[in-house]
């Protein structure tokens, strides 16, 4: 066995075998070091492994050497590949923006629990991306929610404990929905290999508990996913997290559950279950709708930045969801690129964010007044990210929505509709955008306000700008991300490439 | 039909007993309610022919988490002040599910059904291939730790990450600062030791227990057991012995750092098992390239991983009830 | 031999039953602690029983799991009440003090 | 001879059965707490003795007796253990039995033992928690006073 081969087992391997490593060994530094070492390498994998996908290749690899359905394979095409891709990606770009303001946040005493736990919690991630396993993607499930409980739990503020108990309950009432589905999909195939399933399934005779099981992985996974009434744990959950954390999590962890969603519902029931595209149309077209104005009202009325964000990520949720119910390979397309894109443009935004509580040690939008002129590079990667956010063209937003709406065009009447929610929700986010901007820009600093006249450090900048220039350049050349979405979307709904 | 009849017996019995601890406003009751839960349910287990669960169940459902319990309740109120309000929505909720739920069963196959198609598809190969392929009479152990080892590396990463979380919360707040002297507290507090026949009783049971973990811990190929169970089992000796000579001691014998670093190497055991099977040129956790001959290969990987397993879990356990019994309340 | 095993498991059952009972209803905690390791023991023995009714006596390593295990969580409960009751004492004195 | 032995652990068994049932019943009948323990304590060992034994003629000469008569020893010293663990804490937070003369009055039973010196402000708070029973959390209507002895339940019942 060559290196090459063993290159979709390493992306998991490398961190799982990293985490104990950087647990146990408590020399000054060390924990961050390995961390983001083993990210990386595990990155620059995945971004091979995206190269080979990107060519319409599927990668097999049997753990331990057991054939498919019964042993435990890695199942990598191009939507597992892009999508480790984003893990790994924002995993290492919030290490190495956070090796300062994680090193204050979290101190030296807990610096190993917790950079063990972030390891674990990208391997948790990225293990449910790639594992062509039903009852393996809950394994990783559960480590990436525990360790994102960690993580939050790890925040400044006393509240960061509270909101962490109302992400594991929801998120524990999540799982567990999504483990009934499968076991319910278990009895009646007797198979837990996602390909095996997705051929058994259409099989079975009496449908009403493959139904039940449809129903209950949709839901746990939406509520993993923050898809809108079921999102109640999120704003807090990112608010009170360290800063570092929250550009991780905001731009990786709920887009994974999204993730299994799509695999599930397309590769699983979509071939099995008549009708399943009226179903999942009147499941997710609502609650996209719906998540779309209330996420951006929500946004609207919120004072601290990090949860007008959050909110605003609720809506951005949205337009995937809607994406994901429309079924056509447009549609799809414009669910996984945007779950790409709102991935980079919300970690740049955070990380932005980040820059400006340094300094300004508070995340309240009104405190902002004057960052444009103190901070002006650092507001400039925020402004960039809002543009995004909004879908003005030039910015990675924009390639999304416009799959979007080409998608939305096919529907007829239904889709018309569905073009004017989505540009009244893009005029609803110029609205909190601007509201963010109004205040940096335009309005003069109070008088016994601590005057801000530094800029953030380099350090902080460099990665920052980084993440909003990927962005610019995933927005001009669309080859990768739209490229391998595209592939995605094919496969999925069994479209000749 | 006999195990229909025990299994309906005992089933009703864990319906009202959950009921109870719903119901139930003392914590302190909550908590024994559901050491009485766990044994209906690892009896339950044991009815169905789940062997190797009812062993999980017993050490860990009956032993550990009642000490663990009390544990925590020891450092809170004794009486559960929710609100009473708000309690319509998630009861609907949940009888809405589990209407769902059991109008979808009703499509299930017969309890014990050999036709059954969970009973048609994999299963059978595995019955039939492990006698050949891994060779332990255990087949669950060889689907566990050999055909899907995969997922138990992950539930071992579960426990370890587990341990990190409850580590992050127990070491973050300040230990209660009492009016007594530490010191005196803490003797009074700590132990058992004046208690003359639970001292003489239970240090003579520590070695047994551990003992017996051991035989689990290597007798899993053969028998219910594994690496779960046995590290249960070592955590249960040394917690006991912490209960009666006091928690101090109990630290000098298993030190924290000792216990939290065993954690992390058993995950790293299991991993290495993992890595060094793909260096000597088989998958992620082929034990069949680390010895000459396939199925010794299978044995020599079995015997290190369910090792691994065991001492994080004895690890994790360890750390837990240390966290605990620092707390200066014990 | 069977029925005789098997009037056994029904006997050992029923106190079970009874032994729920008692959890149940209390009324003071210390029956419910006294409910739950009664419990334990019949179910060592429900184990022990029904091993030989179905014919797998080598289950009988988790009757041997549960003898050596049930009576940790007793310990645990003396230990909590008595630095209760200590903490309590503490208490008390504190305030006559003052 | 297989005779003789299916005979003996038989009625070893349906003995053992009658006890453990005759425990049960005791422990749900039973007036209040002690006695309820004593009930349980004994047949917990007697009941499981016989069982066991029963059990054991029926192994034949393999591991199984030996097995049966570990797990009869760790019952025979574990089972005691827990009684005593148990009464000594319903003692320490002040449950104490309740007695009755000729008259069909209650009064309170023994003092626990003699404290050793160790443990003297453990036995004052008993006292003191006698003279001002412990208040459930405000705002809690007590609606099963567990957490308190209960000479009247037991008064009651009896």
């Amino acid at each position: 066995m060559t290196l090459y081969d063993q290159l979709p087992a390493l992306v998991v391997a490398v961190l799982l075998f990293t985490a104990p490593i950087a647990y146990m060994l408590r020399m000054h530094g060390f924990p961050w070091a390995a961390a983001t070492a083993a990210v990386v390498t595990s990155f620059i994998v995945a971004c091979s492994l995206a190269a080979t996908a990107i060519g319409g290749e599927t990668i097999i690899y049997e753990m331990g050497g057991w054939p498919a359905p019964y042993g435990i394979v890695l199942h990598i095409d191009a939507l597992s590949a892009l999508m480790a891709m984003l893990i790994t990606g924002a995993s290492s770009a919030a290490l190495i923006f956070g090796a300062k303001s994680l090193a204050d946040e979290v101190g030296e005493e807990t610096a190993p629990a917790f950079f063990a736990a972030w390891l674990l919690c990208t391997a948790g991630l990225v293990g449910m991306v790639i594992t062509g396993d039903a009852f393996n993607i809950f394994v990783f499930m559960e480590i990436s929610s525990l360790s994102t409980y960690v993580l939050i739990s790890a925040g400044p503020d006393r509240r960061a404990l509270i909101s962490t108990y109302r992400y594991i309950v929801m998120g524990t009432v999540g799982a567990t929905f999504y483990l009934i589905g499968v076991g319910f999909l278990y009895m009646v195939t007797g198979t837990l290999n996602t390909a095996d399933l997705g051929a058994r399934v259409g099989q079975v005779e009496d449908i009403r508990l493959v139904l039940v099981a449809a129903g209950f992985v949709s839901v746990g996974l939406a509520v993993k996913a923050a898809v809108f009434p079921l999102h109640s744990w999120m704003p807090n959950a990112y608010t009170f997290a360290p800063n570092a954390v929250t550009v991780f999590i905001a731009a990786a962890s709920t887009k994974v559950s999204l993730y299994v969603l799509i695999r599930v519902d397309y590769a699983i029931f979509q071939n099995s279950i008549a009708n399943h595209e009226v179903q999942l149309t009147l499941f997710l077209v609502p609650l996209g709708v719906m998540a779309l104005f209330a996420g951006s009202l929500l946004a609207i009325y919120e004072k601290n930045l990090k949860r007008l964000l959050a909110y605003s990520s609720v809506s951005q949720i949205g337009y995937i969801a809607l994406g994901i119910a429309m079924t056509s390979v447009a549609g799809l397309t414009g669910a996984i690129v945007h779950m790409f894109n709102h991935g980079l443009i919300k970690g740049g935004m955070f990380m932005a964010v980040a820059c400006l509580a340094l300094r300004y040690r508070t995340v309240n939008v009104a405190n902002l007044a004057g960052a444009g002129k103190a901070m002006p590079w650092t507001m400039a990667a925020f402004v960039m990210g809002g543009l995004g956010l909004i879908g003005v063209p030039l910015t990675p937003g924009f390639i999304s929505k416009w799959y979007l709406v080409l998608a939305a065009l096919e529907k007829g009447w239904l889709g018309a509709l569905l073009v004017a929610v989505i540009l009244i929700s893009s005029l609803l986010a110029v609205i909190y955008v601007w509201k963010v901007i109004e205040v940096a820009y335009f309005r003069e600093p109070r008088a016994n306000a601590v005057p801000v006249t530094e800029e953030a450090p380099m350090v902080m900048l460099i990665p920052t700008w980084i993440v909003v220039l990927t962005g610019i350049w995933f927005a001009l050349d669309t080859s990768v991300s739209v490229g391998l979405a595209s592939i995605a979307a094919k496969t999925l709904l069994g479209v000749a490439l | 039909m006999m195990t229909i009849v025990f299994s309906l017996f005992l089933l009703t019995m864990l319906v009202i007993v959950a009921v109870a601890i719903l119901r139930t406003e003392n914590l302190f009751t909550a908590v024994m309610l559901s050491g009485i839960f766990s044994l209906i349910m690892a009896a339950n287990f044991f009815v169905l022919d789940a062997a190797d669960v009812a062993l999980t169940e017993a050490v860990i459902g009956a032993g550990i988490s009642t000490v663990l319990f009390l544990g925590a309740l020891a450092l809170t109120a004794e009486y559960d002040r929710s609100p009473p309000v708000g309690t319509w929505v998630p009861l609907l909720t949940s009888s809405a599910l589990g209407g769902v739920i059991i109008f979808a069963t009703f499509q299930a196959p017969r309890l014990g059904d050999p036709s059954a198609i969970v009973h048609q598809h994999v299963a059978p190969w595995y019955l039939e291939k492990t006698p050949e392929l891994i060779d332990v009479p255990n087949v669950v152990t060889a689907v566990l730790a050999s055909f899907r080892g995969y997922d138990t590396l992950g539930e071992v990463f579960v426990v370890f990450t587990a341990c990190i979380g409850v580590m992050a919360l127990l070491g973050r707040v300040r230990p209660r600062r009492d009016s007594i002297k530490e010191g005196e507290f803490k003797k009074a507090t700590d132990n058992l030791r004046h208690h003359l026949i639970p001292r003489v009783v239970g240090k003579m049971l520590v070695p047994f227990i551990v003992l017996f973990g051991l035989y689990v811990q290597f007798h899993g190929d053969f028998g219910p057991g594994g690496g779960f169970q046995a590290g249960a089992l070592v955590a249960a000796g040394v917690i006991l012995y912490s209960l009666v000579e006091g928690g101090v001691r109990g630290r000098e014998l298993v030190p924290e750092w000792f216990s939290s670093v065993l954690v992390a190497l058993g995950a790293f055991t299991y991993t290495s098992v993992g890595v060094a099977s793909m260096l000597m040129g088989g998958r992620f956790l082929d034990y069949s390239v680390l010895a000459h001959d396939p199925v010794h290969g299978q044995h020599l990987g079995i015997l290190v991983i369910e090792a691994g397993v065991g001492m994080t879990v004895a690890g994790v356990m360890i750390t837990i009830f240390h966290a605990f019994s620092r707390r200066g309340i014990r | 031999m069977e029925w005789i095993y098997f009037v056994t498991c029904i006997a050992i059952l029923i106190t079970m039953v009874l032994a729920v009972v008692r959890g149940l209803a209390g009324p003071t905690i210390f029956d419910r602690v006294l409910a739950v390791n009664m419990f334990g023991t019949k179910t060592v023995l429900f184990i022990a029983v029904i091993s030989f009714l179905t014919g797998r006596p080598d289950f009988l390593d988790l009757a041997l799991a549960y003898a050596l295990i049930n009576f940790i969580g007793v310990f645990a409960v003396l230990l909590f009440f008595q630095s209760r009751e200590v903490r309590r004492a503490a208490e008390a004195e504190r305030e006559a003090g003052k | 001879m297989h005779l003789l032995l299916d005979i003996l652990s038989a009625m070893l068994l349906l003995s053992g059965a009658f006890f453990v049932f005759v425990g049960g019943f005791g422990v749900m009948r039973m007036p209040e707490f002690y006695t309820r323990m004593h009930a349980a304590s004994l047949t917990d060992t007697g009941g499981a003795a016989l069982i066991l034994f029963g059990l054991m003629l029926q192994g034949g000469f393999t591991l199984i007796p030996l097995k049966l008569a570990a797990i009869f020893l760790f019952l025979f010293l574990t089972s005691p253990t827990a009684s005593y663990a148990l009464a000594n804490a319903a003692l320490l937070s002040g449950v104490k039995p309740a007695c009755r003369n000729e008259t069909g009055k209650a009064f309170p039973g023994e003092q626990p033992a003699k404290p050793k010196p160790k443990r003297k402000s453990a036995s004052k708070a008993v006292k003191a928690r006698k003279s001002a029973p412990v208040k459930p959390p405000a705002g809690k209507p007590a609606k099963r006073p567990a957490k308190k002895p209960t000479k009247k339940t037991a008064r009651k019942k009896s």
